[in-house]
C-alpha cells in the first residue's frame, strides 16, 4: 500500500519523548536533566553496561522533567521529553544529513575495524528490524566468533511494512556503505543482501550500487515470516539454526538494511541514531514512510498522513502479526518501531473463540516447524514440562498460527505464556545448584 | 535363630495345616459329584446323541482320542468324535456322532461356544445342528445358501462364517478320524 | 474411617458410602466379566461373600497372633483356600453355572476387595465387627453387580433373571452381553453414580 | 497501557474507538470451523446424490433421521450438562449424515436412532464435545450397532434402478467376495450401483468429493494418500503372489468403504494426529489395518474398526512424531 | 511347521482378539490405575509381560509335572495317578508371589537401569489378575485335558503368556495415550477420571472387536487346506469287518 510512496520527512515535532529503554539490554541512565538545553545528537542516556546502547536528542531543544512511562511493548521506562527550539533541520536538509549525500566506498578501507564498533555503540544503534539488541554488542561477538557472511536483511520483517524496501530503494548506498562497515567490524566478512522477490526495483537498484564491491543481492521467496533470521539464514545459505542458537552458530550474522544504513551514518558522519524510517499505512487517508524523529508522538506521525479514518478501530506498533496494539496515540516512537499500522474494525473484529479441532494448519503454517495447538493447550492446563517436550522454547512468535487458526485460539498469547513460564523454571533450576 | 523362626511360623503351619485337611475334606466329598458332572457333559450326552446307545467308552484309534458308543447290548453302534477348532469369535468344541462304519455323521452337538450371541450362536439351535444328520462322512461338507447338494449345509441366517467355522472342524475331524480308523484297523 | 465404628456402621458403610465398586474401584474384573445376566452376577456374588466372611473371620480370630511379615501370606493362604472350596462346590452343585463363571471364581483370590477388607479391617477388628464389615461390602460388591447386570441382561437379552421382559418385538443388544458393553455400562454408571454423589452432597451442604 | 503521570495521559476518548488486543491483529477470514463443517457437507453432496439415486427412499429416510438424531442429542445433552449449546458449529450435522451414509440401507429405524444417539452421546459427549473426543462419533455409533445388531447391519437390499421399486437381495461386494469369492466388476464399483452402506457403493463420488476436501485444505490430504498408499501396495503384494483375477488392487481401492472412509471418516481432523508425519503414520496404519481385517478377519469390511483403532492410537502417533523445531535437536539448546 | 502355526495362534488371540484387558477384563487395576502418564504405562506393560512370562513357566511347569491328574511326577513319587488338581490355585499364587520377589532380586541384581524403571511396579503386580489368569488359562489347557494331543506344551504356554503380557501393554500404553490426551480435555465433572477411561476402554473393545477372525484367517491361509477324505468306500467296508 505504501511501497510506492517515496520517504517523506515528517516536520519537526514541537516536543518528542524519548524513552531511554528502547533496546533489549541494561536501561541507560539519563544524562540530560531537567531544563538543560541539549542540541541534536546530544546524548540524554549513556549507558555503563555492555549490552546497551545510549538514546539521543532528535532535535535541539529544552529538556522538561522526566516521566515514566509504560511502552507497547510492556516495558516500563523513564523518558526524557524534548521541548523543541532553535533551529532544527528539516525537509529535504533533515533527509540528505540522514540518507542522502554522497556515501563514498573508498573512505571505508580507513577506517579501523575497532573504531566502527566503538562509533556503533556510540551512536546507540540497535536493530532496527524491531529485534533492538545492541548492534556494537553482535559486531564484536562475530568478530570473536569469527563469522562468513553477513547478511543484510531486506526482507520486511511483517507484511504491510515497506520502511526497509523505501530504504533500499533510496538510499541503496548508505545500506551498502553500511554494510560493508560492518563486515568490515565483523573481521571481513562476505556480504549478501537478501531481498524478497516482490521487490525487484529494490533488487536492481541495490545491484547497481552494488557493482565492484563484491556485495551480493540474493533474492528469496517472499513469505511472512522471512524477515525472521531464523528462517532468513536457510533461506540465503542453506544452513539451518540450531534450536535455542543464533545465527553467529552457523558462522553468520544478520542486520536490517535500516541498521546498515545508521551504521554508515554513524562511522563517516559521526551522526547518532535519532531519527528511523517508519511505514504508516492503514486506515489513514496518506499512507507512507515517514522519516520521523524518535521520540516523535504517534499522533504527529499519523496527523502527518491525513489522519486516521473513520473506521480506524485499532493502531499497531510494529506490523499487525507480532506488532502492539497502542493504547494512546501519544505513545512515543521508538528505535523499534519500524510500523504503525491502522487497522479497520472489521479487520481486528474476532468471532468468538471456539474449541481446537486439531486442523493442525497451525502445525502446516509454523516455520519454525512446532505443533502450536499442543503448545498452547499444554500451556492452558500448566503442563509445563508438556510444553518443554514440545519445543515451546523455539517459539519466534510470528503470529502465523493464530492467523490462520480457523477456532480464533489465541495460540501466540498461550505460547508466549508457556515460553516464559519455561525460562522462569530454567532459571531456577539454574540457581539452584 | 532356627528357632525364632519356627515360633513365628508356628501359626502359618498350623493353619497350612488346617485349611490342608479342608481341602482334602472338600476333595473327598465332592470330587466324585465334579467328575460326574464332566462326564454328563461329554460321555453322558452319548445315550443322548447316538439313537439305541447306552453308554460310551473312551477309547484312542490311532492318535485320535474318541468314544464308542454301546447299544444296551453291548454292540457298538456307533463314534462319538470331540472335535476342537477356531469359529468366528473364539474356540468351538464339538461332539461329532458317526455311525459305527464312520459312514454317516449322525448328529451334532455343540459343547462349547462364544460366537455372537443372537448370531453365530445360533450354531446351537437343535435346529441347524439336525441338517448334519444323515450327511456322509466321506465327502467334506460345504456351506451354501440354499443346501440342495447331498453334502450341503445351510448357513445361519446371518453367520455364514461360524457355520463355516463349524463345517471345517467337522470336515477335518472327521477326515482325520477316518484316516486313523483306516490305519488302527489293518 | 474412625475405628471405632459398630458393626451395624460398619456393615451400612459397606453398602452406599463405602461402596467397593462404585466407590472404591476395587474387583473390577468380576464386576464387569460376570454380569451380562443377573444369575451370574448373583452366583459370584455369593461366592465373593463366602470368601469374605471366611477370610475376614479366620484373619480376626488369628489378628493377635499375626506378625507383620507374614501377613500377606496368611492372607493369601486364607483366601486361596476360601476360594478352592467355593470353586469345587460350584463345580460340584451348580456345575452350569460354574462352567459360565470359569475363571473368574478362582480369581477372586487376586480380588483386590478382599486382600483390602482383610488388610484395612479384619486384622485389627474383632470377629463380630469384620463379620459385619464383610457382609456389608459383599452386599455393597452384590448391589454394583446387580445394578450393572440388570442393565447389561435387561438390554442384551430382554430379561431379568431368565425372565421376558421386554417384549418379543425387541431387538437384543448384543453389544451389552460382549466386553465392550460392559466396559461402557460400567463407564456411565459410574458416572451417574458420582454425579447422584455430587447432588447428594451438594444438598448435604447447603 | 500509558500509565505516565500527567499530560502524557491521553485519555482513550480523544481517539474514538481504539481498541487493543493481542497480536497477530489480523486473522485469516477464509476459514473458520463452521466454514470447514460446510466444506465437508458441500463434498458429501456427490456421495448423497449417489446415495439417493440408488437407494431412493432408505438413504433420504436414513439420513434425515441420523441428522435428526445427532443435533438433537447433542443439543440435549449440553442442555444436561449446562454448557453452552454446540449445534451451531454444524459438527452434528457432519457426523449424522457420514454415520447415516455409513449404514446399509435396510437397516431398521431403531438402529440409526441408536447408533445415532450412541456416536453423538458416547463418541463425542462424554468426551466433552467438539475437539475433545479421541473417536470418530460417527464410527463410534456405527460401531455400535455393528456389533449391537449384527443381523441387522448386515447390507441385505437395495433399490435397483432400473425398475426403480423393487428391492435387490444380494451381498455387498466384499461380502461377496469373502464368502463365496465373487468378483464385481469395476464399472459397478465406480459408479455405484451395488449393494452396501448407503455412501460407500459409488467409488467415483467418493473421489469427487474427497478431491474437493482435499484441495479446500479442510482435510490433509496425507491421510487419504496414506491409506490409499497400503491398501495399494498391500493388495498388490498379495495378488502377486497370489492372482485373483477377479479381484485385483483396482478392486479393493474401490470396493466397500475405503474410499468413503479414506477421505471423510479418517480425516476428520479431531481424531486424527496433527502432526505431518504422524498423517501419514495414521493413513498407512489404516490402509494396513483395512488391508488385514479384509484378508484375515471374519469381517468382510475393516474401515470402520481401522478408524477407531488408528484413533486410538493417535495420541501415541502425534506424541511419537513431536517435529523437531526448525534446526535443532533438542539436547542442544544453549544455557 | 504346525507347532509355529499354533503358536502363531495363540500369539496373535492373546494379544489382539482376546486382549486380556479388552476381552477378559484381567489386569483392569493397573490397567485403569497406572495408565495416567505413557511412561508409567509402558514401564508397568513391560513388567507384567516379564513376570506374567515366568510366572507362566513356573505354574506349567509344576500342572504339567504334578498337579495334574496322572501327573508324571506325581505317579512316579507316589506309584499311582493322583489327581492334585485341588491345590492348582493355592499353588498359582504362590508361584506369583514367589516369581515377583524372584524377578524383583534379579533385575535388581543384574539390571539396575531396567530396575529403575519398572521396579517400582513389581510389587503391585502379585495381586495382578491378569497373570493368575494366565496360570488359569494354562491350566485349563494342561490339567484335566482328556486329549494328549491338546494338552499343552510349553512353547504354548510360555507363548501364551508372552504375548497376552505383550497385549496388556499394548493395551495399557493406547490408554496411557488416550489419558494423556483427555487431560487437556474438558471432560464432564462426573464422568471424569475412572468413568471416562471405561467409557475409552468400551470403544477400544468394539475398535478390537474388528480382530476377531484374524486367527482363523491365518489358520486358513497358513495350514494346508484340510486334506480331503480319504477313505474310499471299499476300504470302509473292509474295516468295519474287523470292528464288531
Amino acid at each position: 500500500m505504501s511501497s510506492g510512496s517515496p520517504i517523506r520527512v515528517l516536520p519537526t515535532p514541537p516536543r518528542v519523548v524519548v524513552p531511554l529503554r528502547q533496546h533489549i539490554g541494561a536501561p541507560p541512565e539519563p544524562v540530560a536533566g531537567p531544563k538543560t538545553l541539549v542540541s541534536f545528537g546530544q546524548k540524554l542516556g549513556e549507558c555503563r553496561a555492555f549490552v546497551s546502547a545510549p538514546v539521543h536528542s532528535p532535535l535541539s531543544g529544552t529538556v522538561e522533567r522526566h516521566t515514566t512511562l509504560t511502552l507497547p511493548t510492556g516495558i516500563r521506562t523513564v523518558a526524557v521529553p524534548v521541548s523543541a527550539s532553535g533551529d532544527n533541520l528539516s525537509g529535504r536538509a533533515l533527509l540528505d544529513e540522514i540518507l542522502g549525500g554522497d556515501w563514498d566506498y573508498e573512505r571505508i578501507k580507513d577506517v579501523d575495524p575497532d573504531e566502527i564498533a566503538a562509533r556503533v555503540q556510540d551512536a546507540g544503534i540497535v536493530g532496527l528490524g524491531g529485534a533492538t539488541f545492541p548492534t556494537h554488542v553482535k559486531l564484536i561477538s562475530a568478530r570473536e566468533k569469527g563469522v562468513e557472511l553477513l547478511i543484510v536483511n531486506g526482507c520486511e520483517c511483517e507484511p504491510y511494512l515497506t520502511a526497509d524496501h523505501r530504504m533500499m530503494l533510496e538510499a541503496a548506498r548508505a545500506v551498502l556503505c553500511g554494510a560493508l562497515l560492518a563486515a568490515r567490524a565483523c573481521g571481513g566478512a562476505g556480504i549478501a543482501v537478501a531481498v524478497e522477490d516482490n521487490k525487484l526495483d529494490a533488487v536492481r537498484a541495490l545491484e547497481r550500487e552494488a557493482a565492484g564491491t563484491g556485495i551480493r543481492v540474493v533474492t528469496v521467496k517472499t513469505k511472512y515470516p522471512m524477515g525472521g533470521e531464523r528462517e532468513l539464514v536457510p533461506a540465503v545459505t542453506g544452513r539451518l539454526i540450531p534450536s535455542g542458537g543464533l545465527p553467529l552458530d552457523v558462522g553468520v550474522v544478520v542486520i536490517n538494511v535500516g541498521t546498515a544504513a545508521a551504521i554508515a551514518r554513524a562511522v563517516l558522519r559521526g551522526g547518532a541514531l535519532t531519527h528511523r524510517v517508519v511505514t504508516v499505512t492503514g486506515a489513514v487517508h496518506q499512507p507512507g514512510n515517514l522519516l520521523a524523529p524518535i521520540g516523535a508522538a504517534c499522533r504527529d506521525l499519523l496527523d502527518f498522513c491525513g489522519g486516521i479514518k473513520p473506521d480506524a478501530a485499532r493502531i499497531v506498533a510494529g506490523g499487525p502479526m507480532m506488532g502492539f496494539a497502542l493504547a494512546d496515540l501519544d505513545t512515543p516512537l521508538t528505535k523499534g518501531t519500524s510500523g504503525l499500522v491502522v487497522l479497520r474494525r472489521e479487520d481486528v473484529e474476532r468471532e468468538a473463540e471456539t474449541e481446537c479441532i486439531r486442523c493442525a494448519r497451525c502445525v502446516d503454517v509454523c516455520p519454525t516447524g512446532l505443533v502450536p495447538t499442543k503448545i498452547a493447550l499444554a500451556a492452558r492446563n500448566e503442563l509445563w514440562d508438556r510444553a518443554e517436550k514440545l519445543h515451546a522454547s523455539d517459539c519466534i512468535e510470528c503470529g502465523c498460527c493464530a492467523y490462520v487458526c480457523p477456532a480464533r485460539i489465541p495460540l501466540v498469547q498461550l505460547i508466549k505464556v508457556a515460553k516464559a513460564r519455561l525460562a522462569e523454571i530454567r532459571r531456577t533450576a539454574a540457581e539452584r545448584p | 535363630m532356627k528357632l525364632r523362626y519356627i515360633s513365628e511360623a508356628w501359626l502359618v503351619l498350623l493353619l497350612a495345616t488346617g485349611f490342608a485337611l479342608a481341602l482334602a475334606a472338600v476333595d473327598l466329598a465332592w470330587k466324585t459329584r465334579i467328575e460326574e458332572n464332566k462326564r454328563r457333559e461329554t460321555i453322558g450326552q452319548i445315550p443322548h446323541l447316538v439313537p439305541g446307545a447306552v453308554r460310551g467308552q473312551k477309547e484312542f484309534v490311532g492318535k485320535v482320542y474318541v468314544y464308542r458308543a454301546f447299544d444296551s447290548a453291548g454292540r457298538q453302534v456307533g463314534w462319538v468324535l470331540p472335535a476342537v477348532g477356531q469359529g468366528f469369535a473364539d474356540r468351538i468344541e464339538l461332539l461329532i456322532d458317526l455311525d459305527s462304519e464312520a459312514e454317516y455323521i449322525t448328529g451334532l452337538y455343540v459343547l462349547e461356544q462364544k460366537e455372537t450371541p443372537g448370531l453365530g450362536a445360533n450354531i446351537i439351535a437343535a435346529q441347524w445342528r439336525k441338517q448334519f444328520t444323515g450327511k456322509p462322512a466321506t465327502l467334506p461338507l460345504h456351506v451354501s445358501q440354499a443346501a440342495i447338494g447331498e453334502n450341503e449345509i445351510q448357513a445361519v441366517t446371518g453367520a455364514t462364517i461360524s457355520s463355516e467355522s463349524v463345517v471345517s472342524i467337522v470336515n477335518e475331524a472327521v477326515a482325520g478320524f477316518r484316516r486313523a480308523l483306516e490305519g488302527w484297523e489293518r | 474411617m474412625t475405628d471405632d465404628a459398630t458393626p451395624l456402621e460398619r456393615f451400612l458403610r459397606g453398602i452406599i458410602p463405602e461402596n467397593p465398586v462404585y466407590r472404591q474401584l476395587l474387583g473390577l474384573c468380576p464386576t464387569l466379566a460376570v454380569t451380562n445376566n443377573m444369575k451370574a452376577a448373583m452366583t459370584m456374588s455369593g461366592a465373593v461373600l463366602f470368601v469374605l466372611l471366611g477370610a475376614n473371620l479366620v484373619v480376626s480370630l488369628i489378628r493377635g497372633l499375626l506378625k507383620p511379615h507374614l501377613r500377606i501370606l496368611v492372607f493369601t493362604l486364607t483366601i486361596a483356600t476360601f476360594v478352592t472350596i467355593a470353586d469345587r462346590f460350584l463345580a460340584a452343585f451348580m456345575y452350569p453355572m460354574s462352567k459360565e463363571l470359569g475363571p473368574y471364581v478362582p480369581l477372586i483370590i487376586v480380588n483386590c476387595i478382599i486382600i483390602c477388607r482383610c488388610e484395612v479391617c479384619a486384622s485389627r477388628q474383632s470377629p463380630a465387627v469384620a463379620i459385619a464389615d464383610a457382609s456389608g461390602q459383599s452386599l455393597g460388591f452384590a448391589l454394583a453387580l446387580a445394578s450393572i447386570a440388570t442393565v447389561r441382561e435387561i438390554l442384551g437379552s430382554g430379561t431379568w433373571w431368565g425372565i421376558r421382559i421386554l417384549p418379543a418385538g425387541w431387538d437384543n443388544w448384543v453389544i451389552m452381553v460382549l466386553p465392550a458393553g460392559a466396559f461402557l455400562t460400567m463407564g456411565l454408571l459410574l458416572g451417574i453414580a458420582n454425579w447422584l454423589g455430587t447432588i447428594r452432597s451438594e444438598t448435604k451442604g447447603y | 497501557m500509558n500509565n505516565a503521570p500527567g499530560k502524557e495521559n491521553t485519555p482513550l476518548a480523544q481517539a474514538p474507538t481504539l481498541s487493543v488486543g493481542p497480536s497477530p491483529h489480523m486473522v485469516s477470514r477464509d476459514l473458520s470451523t463452521r466454514r470447514m463443517m460446510a466444506d465437508v457437507i458441500i463434498a458429501l453432496l456427490p456421495v448423497i446424490v449417489v446415495s439417493f439415486y440408488i437407494f431412493r427412499w432408505f438413504a433420504i429416510y436414513h439420513l434425515l433421521l441420523a441428522v435428526i438424531t445427532c443435533v438433537s442429542v447433542e443439543a440435549l445433552s449440553m442442555r444436561l450438562l449446562r454448557r453452552p449449546p454446540t449445534i451451531q458449529d454444524g459438527s452434528a450435522v457432519v457426523t449424522g449424515l457420514i454415520f447415516a451414509l455409513s449404514l446399509p440401507g435396510t437397516a431398521p429405524w431403531y438402529v440409526n436412532l441408536i447408533g445415532a444417539a450412541a456416536g453423538i452421546f458416547l463418541g463425542k459427549v462424554v468426551f466433552g464435545g467438539l475437539g475433545q473426543n479421541i473417536f470418530n462419533p460417527a464410527m463410534v455409533g456405527r460401531a455400535f450397532v455393528m456389533i449391537a445388531f449384527p443381523a441387522a447391519m448386515g447390507a441385505s437390499g437395495y433399490v435397483s434402478q432400473s425398475t426403480g421399486v423393487d428391492i435387490l437381495t444380494s451381498a455387498t461386494p466384499l461380502t461377496a467376495l469373502k464368502q463365496m469369492g465373487q468378483g464385481t466388476s469395476l464399472m459397478h464399483l465406480l459408479m455405484g450401483d451395488t449393494n452396501g452402506s448407503l455412501g460407500e457403493t459409488s467409488a467415483l463420488a467418493c473421489l469427487v468429493g474427497g478431491f474437493y476436501l482435499c484441495a479446500r485444505g479442510t482435510a490433509s490430504w496425507r491421510i487419504p494418500a496414506g491409506v490409499l498408499l497400503a491398501v495399494t501396495i498391500i493388495s498388490s503384494a498379495a495378488y502377486l503372489i497370489h492372482p485373483t483375477p477377479h479381484w485385483t488392487p483396482l478392486h479393493h481401492l474401490s470396493a466397500g468403504a475405503l474410499l468413503l472412509g479414506a477421505f471423510f471418516i479418517a480425516t476428520d481432523p479431531v481424531t486424527s494426529p496433527v502432526t505431518r508425519k504422524g498423517r501419514w503414520t495414521f493413513g498407512i496404519g489404516i490402509g494396513t489395518l483395512v488391508m488385514l481385517i479384509r484378508y484375515l478377519s471374519g469381517y468382510p469390511e475393516g474401515v470402520m474398526f481401522s478408524v477407531l483403532l488408528m484413533n486410538s492410537a493417535a495420541p501415541l502417533v502425534d506424541r511419537l512424531t513431536v517435529p523437531l523445531p526448525l534446526g535443532g535437536s533438542p539436547g542442544k539448546r544453549k544455557p | 511347521m504346525d507347532l509355529l502355526v499354533t503358536l502363531l495362534l495363540i500369539a496373535v488371540g492373546a494379544a489382539l482378539i482376546n486382549n486380556f484387558v479388552l476381552h477378559y477384563f484381567v489386569g483392569l487395576c493397573p490397567f485403569m490405575g497406572v495408565s495416567r502418564r505413557l511412561d508409567t504405562a509402558t514401564g508397568m506393560g513391560f513388567a507384567v509381560t516379564f513376570v506374567i512370562s515366568v510366572a507362566s513357566f513356573l505354574s506349567w511347569t509344576l500342572t504339567y509335572f504334578v498337579l495334574r491328574p496322572g501327573a508324571p511326577l506325581t505317579t512316579w513319587l507316589l506309584h499311582r495317578e493322583v489327581d492334585l488338581s485341588i491345590l492348582n490355585y493355592i499353588v498359582y499364587i504362590f508361584v506369583i508371589a514367589s516369581s515377583v520377589q524372584f524377578v524383583e532380586m534379579y533385575v535388581r541384581r543384574f539390571f539396575p537401569n531396567l530396575h529403575r524403571s519398572f521396579g517400582v511396579y513389581l510389587p503391585l503386580i502379585t495381586t495382578n489378575c491378569a497373570i493368575l489368569f494366565a496360570c488359569l488359562e494354562i491350566m485349563k489347557h494342561v490339567s484335566g485335558v482328556e486329549d494328549p494331543a491338546r494338552v499343552w506344551g510349553l512353547p504354548q504356554a510360555l507363548t501364551l503368556a508372552f504375548f497376552a503380557g505383550i497385549g496388556f501393554t499394548i493395551a495399557i500404553v493406547i490408554m496411557a495415550g488416550i489419558r494423556e490426551q483427555l487431560d487437556v480435555a474438558d471432560v464432564p465433572r462426573a464422568l471424569q477420571g475412572a468413568g471416562i477411561a471405561f467409557v475409552v476402554a468400551g470403544i477400544l473393545a468394539m475398535a478390537f472387536t474388528g480382530f476377531t477372525g484374524v486367527d482363523r484367517g491365518l489358520e486358513k491361509i497358513l495350514k494346508p487346506a484340510p486334506s480331503r477324505h480319504a477313505a474310499s468306500p471299499s476300504a470302509r467296508i473292509h474295516s468295519r469287518g474287523g470292528e464288531q
